[in-house]
């Protein structure tokens, strides 16, 4: 890989750092349930498992890149700097939340720190992002978007008209296909043309002529060098690149679906609730990525054994903290409802 | 005879009953039918029960398509918000084939898809969208509010040459009622007084009907007797049904889950205005959502919807012949 | 000062105006600024005006996203209908954004279309779908009638910080009309009472605002003075001075474009049976498209759409004070 | 070619045929305006241009087979066996026309010919084909289906989703992207991301994993080739192909667009109008598919110039007396048009 995107030690810390963070607030987020029952309401999707992906592609931004996930939004803002608290009080539906419990864990949003916000409708934020990156283009910002988008979406017609205006008008955008396998209870090999074909996703990329690769999901470096390449692209003023960043979803799609006032959980995972396949969700497992990364960083000597401790225990006291901040913050006054509504 | 059912299951009786019926009613829909395990798709074969990508223009364009060419399609699309991504399909495809043709095809579909879920799940998944369905030339659309009438709408829906748009309230999913047993149809196009009354009618759509039906009993116990109509179907409306209790009662609230202009209340209102006007002993009142998306969090949701409570003092004012702030 | 304009010249006038103003407006859309002949581009550069492909999901949505950020871009998109294939861009992206963010960020976007040609378009380009988009929470909606507000009303709708969908009616493209010179803004949100009377309300949308005046006009031959309003912006929707008309006047008759439960019409009725009931001396009357999508051959299509004479029946009819059929 | 797709001399001359038919056709459409200013309202399209790609595919249909046009549909049901009477008849929006007068030029059906019906929102129909032929397969009827679609509607969703769906489902379809180089009065090169970067437009087949061809759309020889051997897929169940057939549409996109009562016509080609580019349309015209055709067939011995007259002559008189047909035909009664709303 080009010199300027070779990692440091400390950057690879950094990143660890971030996967850490995103694991420890996924799993409080998924505890909650449990332990907080009915303080979650609607339905929460969760990041284990993307921890490469997103943190391998949002260390290769420069500062005011912006971020466009998905619905699944919550390993994002993490990576950007957004406090853990607001998030924590965002899902919890608390006046402290970041959108002041308006839009909770499907709809975060914090333009401060250069994430403009998410759609809960499959497909339609990739061309918000692409507009985003329309901005930057005509105001040259210098930005780079970062489109973030699951195997599912790739199946919405909202992603082939967004990515060949990109190509046409050529964009300063990534697209990053996250590719956990499956689309709710879905395996993407079910429902994707390439799949049942055996090929790669990153194939739709030849659909706008633009470069389209695919990259093991579950390795930050592997997806930052990808990445790395396409966001010089963009920045280049050559347009968007396609990646496919190839992982697996750890936790069920999100928690079941009830009628209030029954409570909600987060069930099994897909592959053995809907399919009975557990060796498939084990191999996965295996290749848990912020375990992977551990070892490998501890193996080579980025990190030692007691430091990798740390961040934990610092990602894990930051979490609870945000846990804690989240429960004592008040619900909004329901009178506040009729605002926002227009600017 | 009739057995007690929940509303989803009468909505799937129903299915099952008319695919058993008509082997050339199929059903597919996005995360359905995903294994050979699925009892679905064990009962009718891979040809009639399907899973679709997340590929709502090409789900409902296909249905059309396989409509106008010999098959009876059931699309499942879940929320009906989805269908916003594919409305082409629905308000300009769908409904003109038949008419562009001179009539030489026919579209027999149905679109099903749940809404109004209101559970935490935010600004884009828990609105009511009925009101832009409602008045396009050749689109049915029904709204079952008990289980009786998921089955039975959801039965004559499938029998119907024309497309129907057929919405079930996510919030009644798990409510029981009893259920005939067997054939059971209820035709489209037929409003259905749910409780009979005298001194004002409640016209509600889906979920608020249940409310109305609660209101109306707590007004029964101050001696008010409430006259609860439901329209069923949206389109065709019944208008005659909905002008023959307000001529007899004088008097009308009328709730809905949606925002106040994009409710079928107001349609409703209108057809009251023009046809029962010499009746109305009191101006038509408005039980809506607040003016706002439909917010995350508890407090604030509770706030925008309408509830029990509201319907009750809307009544009250009626009765008291004055205005009251929506 | 003022001059006489076309009503396309005088929207045109106010996009290039604003554009002037402010540099972060930008404009685009399918089948404009082809070449580098084309006067918007030669004024405004590559950068901001825009050819886009047949893409209306990407277009909007890229709008929303552009605006979100900080651009105020306009998006022509020509028919209304073509906006059905985006329309969750239109009714559950652009008006929720905001919401959902608690606040946090705003979209300035202007989706500009035409509507209701009733020229041979046969079925699928011929409708008039603001019904679809009243009542969203989030969403402005405005129709302007004549030259001066369509000027004004674009002028306002790309100040807006919300998103507006600008909606110009295809039979009003080539009428002439006095329009301000400059600066000119007609607020959203405020109605305009195009005609002055005291017999009677017509209530009337786009094109049929015209209709209306000349109806008006022979009506006023045979002694009857009709008040005729326009809505101007159906979202938000001014109440208030429909109200007052119909208290003033006790009679209303509306009309619209559109089939009677799709029309705006409907739900405007709905107001005055809630507001304006008590004034009210006759039963409301709807002048609506009849329940059909619009046929291609001549008369056909002349059946389906309202013109002045039913206008004119139906005001005659509700000062008679008695019911005629739609 | 495999010899079961060898085209005799009998075919060669029907395909001249229907050639000459639909050229005699649009060239009657369009003298109308002239001819008979007013009969035609709304907005008319030709397929002049197009003969050789229409024909081309439609030849190699069995009995059965259907085909799904866009809203430029004139030119498939002619070669289907739909009366031209009965056409010209919906084109003047007559009683006697196809769809009584409630359709017009852009929604043209003919179900009893194997043509269903069209839509004139772009992409939309691409969907409907892929339904028909999934009842196709479900009712295993054997019938392939002939979709067409523009240049311009391969930058619509719904052509991406449909035929992902067609190609997991494996129905029995071909797609027809007919390349005219237009959308309305954009060139396709300003718009298409694979044109931009040189590539043709077939090269989104790569999309779906399925085969993707593109072929001179001139020569209707090299048309049968081509939608043969997709045809032969579709019919061997293994799924939908796209062909690109690219050519030239010969005349305006349609009628000038008029606020009536201002009459209406034909403006002059947008290359010229629009671009300015006289050459491009001369080179063009240079290549028109029915006079290559024809010295091709008269080169090669398939025809005589007498024949070929004959068959000019007879398209002539045909058109001629569908033309007199459908201007002796009442319109509808305007009390029609509350029929064929519902079934
Ligand atoms: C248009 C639309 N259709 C269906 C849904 C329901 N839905 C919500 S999440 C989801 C799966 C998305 O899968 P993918 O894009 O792979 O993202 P992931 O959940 O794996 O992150 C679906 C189908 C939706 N939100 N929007
Ligand atoms: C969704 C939609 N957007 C825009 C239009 C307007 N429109 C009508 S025809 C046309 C061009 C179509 O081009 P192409 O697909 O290449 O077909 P061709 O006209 O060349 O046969 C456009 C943009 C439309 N009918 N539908
Ligand atoms: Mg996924
Ligand atoms: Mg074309």
């Amino acid at each position: 890989m080009p010199k300027k995107h070779q990692l440091s030690k400390d950057r690879l810390v950094w990143m660890f750092t971030q996967m850490v963070r995103i694991r420890e607030f996924e799993e409080a987020v998924k505890r909650a349930f449990i332990e907080h029952p009915g303080v979650i309401r609607g339905h929460a999707h969760l990041g284990d498992g993307a921890e490469a992906s997103i943190v391998g592609s949002l260390s290769t931004r420069n500062k005011t890149d912006l971020a466009m996930p998905s619905y699944r939004c919550h390993g994002y803002p993490i990576v950007l700097g957004t406090p853990l608290r607001k998030m924590m009080a965002e899902v919890f539906g608390r006046k402290d939340g970041l959108c002041k419990g308006f839009g909770g864990s499907m709809h975060l949003a914090d333009p401060a720190h250069h994430f403009p916000g998410t759609s809960g409708i499959i497909g339609q934020s990739i061309a918000h992002a692409t507009g985003a990156a329309l901005t930057a283009q005509v105001k040259k910002t210098g930005q780079v978007v970062y489109c973030f988008f699951g195997d599912g979406a790739s199946k919405q017609g909202a992603f082939f008209e967004s990515v060949n205006m990109a190509a046409v008008w050529k964009l300063p955008i990534v697209y990053v296909l996250e590719n956990n396998q499956y689309q709710a209870y879905t395996h993407f090999s079910l429902e994707d043309a390439n799949a049942v074909a055996g090929d790669p996703l990153s194939k739709k990329a030849a659909a706008f002529s633009i470069p389209g690769v695919t990259v093991d999901g579950t390795d930050p470096v592997a997806v930052h060098k990808a990445v790395s390449k396409a966001a010089d692209r963009a920045r280049a003023g050559k347009g968007p690149s396609l990646v496919e960043t190839k992982f697996y979803r750890l936790s069920a799609h999100g928690n079941v679906i009830t009628v209030p006032p029954l409570p909600t959980q987060f069930p099994e995972h897909e592959a053995v609730a809907v399919y009975g396949n557990k060796k498939e969700f084990a191999q996965w497992k295996a290749k848990d990525p912020v375990v992977k990364f551990r070892s490998r960083l501890i193996k080579t000597r980025a990190l030692t054994e007691a430091n990798a401790k740390r961040i934990e225990d610092a990602a894990r006291a930051e979490v609870k903290d945000a846990v804690e901040f989240a429960l004592a913050s008040p619900l909004p006054a329901p009178e506040e409802a009729v605002n926002y509504v227009y600017a | 005879m009739a057995r007690e059912m929940m509303y989803m299951d009468a909505i799937n009786a129903a299915i099952i009953e008319e695919m058993q019926r008509d082997e050339n009613v199929i059903f597919y829909g996005q995360n359905m039918a995903m294994t050979e395990r699925d009892p679905m798709l064990k009962k009718f074969g891979k040809d009639r029960v399907r899973l679709t990508p997340i590929s709502e223009t090409a789900e409902i364009g296909i249905g059309i398509g396989a409509a106008m060419t010999g098959l009876r399609p059931i699309v499942e699309l879940w929320m009906s918000e989805f269908m916003l991504v594919a409305f082409a399909q629905v308000l300009n495809e769908a409904p003109r084939l038949r008419y562009m043709s001179g009539g030489q095809v026919k579209v027999p579909l149905v679109l099903k898809a749940g809404f109004g879920f209101c559970a935490g799940w935010a600004g884009q998944h828990s609105n009511c969208i009925y009101h832009s369905m409602m008045g396009i030339p050749g689109l049915k659309v029904v709204v079952p509010s008990t289980p009786a009438d998921a089955k039975g709408l959801m039965a004559a829906a499938i029998r119907d040459d024309n497309p129907v748009v057929y919405l079930h309230s996510y919030m009644l999913t798990l409510d029981k009622g009893q259920v005939p047993d067997g054939e059971y149809v209820v035709p489209l196009g037929v409003a259905d007084v749910k409780r009979a009354g005298t001194d004002i009618t409640i016209v509600a759509v889906g979920w608020m009907v249940k409310k109305a039906m609660a209101a109306a009993e707590r007004l029964a116990q101050e001696g008010i007797s409430a006259e609860v109509v439901d329209p069923r179907s949206l389109a065709p409306l019944d208008v005659k049904t909905i002008v023959a209790s307000v001529k007899k009662t004088g008097r009308v609230v009328l709730v809905d889950q949606a925002p106040r202009h994009s409710s079928a209340a107001a349609v409703i209102a209108g057809e009251i205005a023009e046809h029962a006007f010499e009746h109305l002993r009191a101006p038509v009142k408005m039980v809506t959502a607040l003016d706002a998306s439909v917010p995350y969090s508890e407090p604030l949701e509770n706030f925008v919807v309408p509830n029990e409570e509201k319907i009750v003092q809307a009544v009250k004012a009626v009765l008291a012949n004055q205005e009251v702030a929506a």
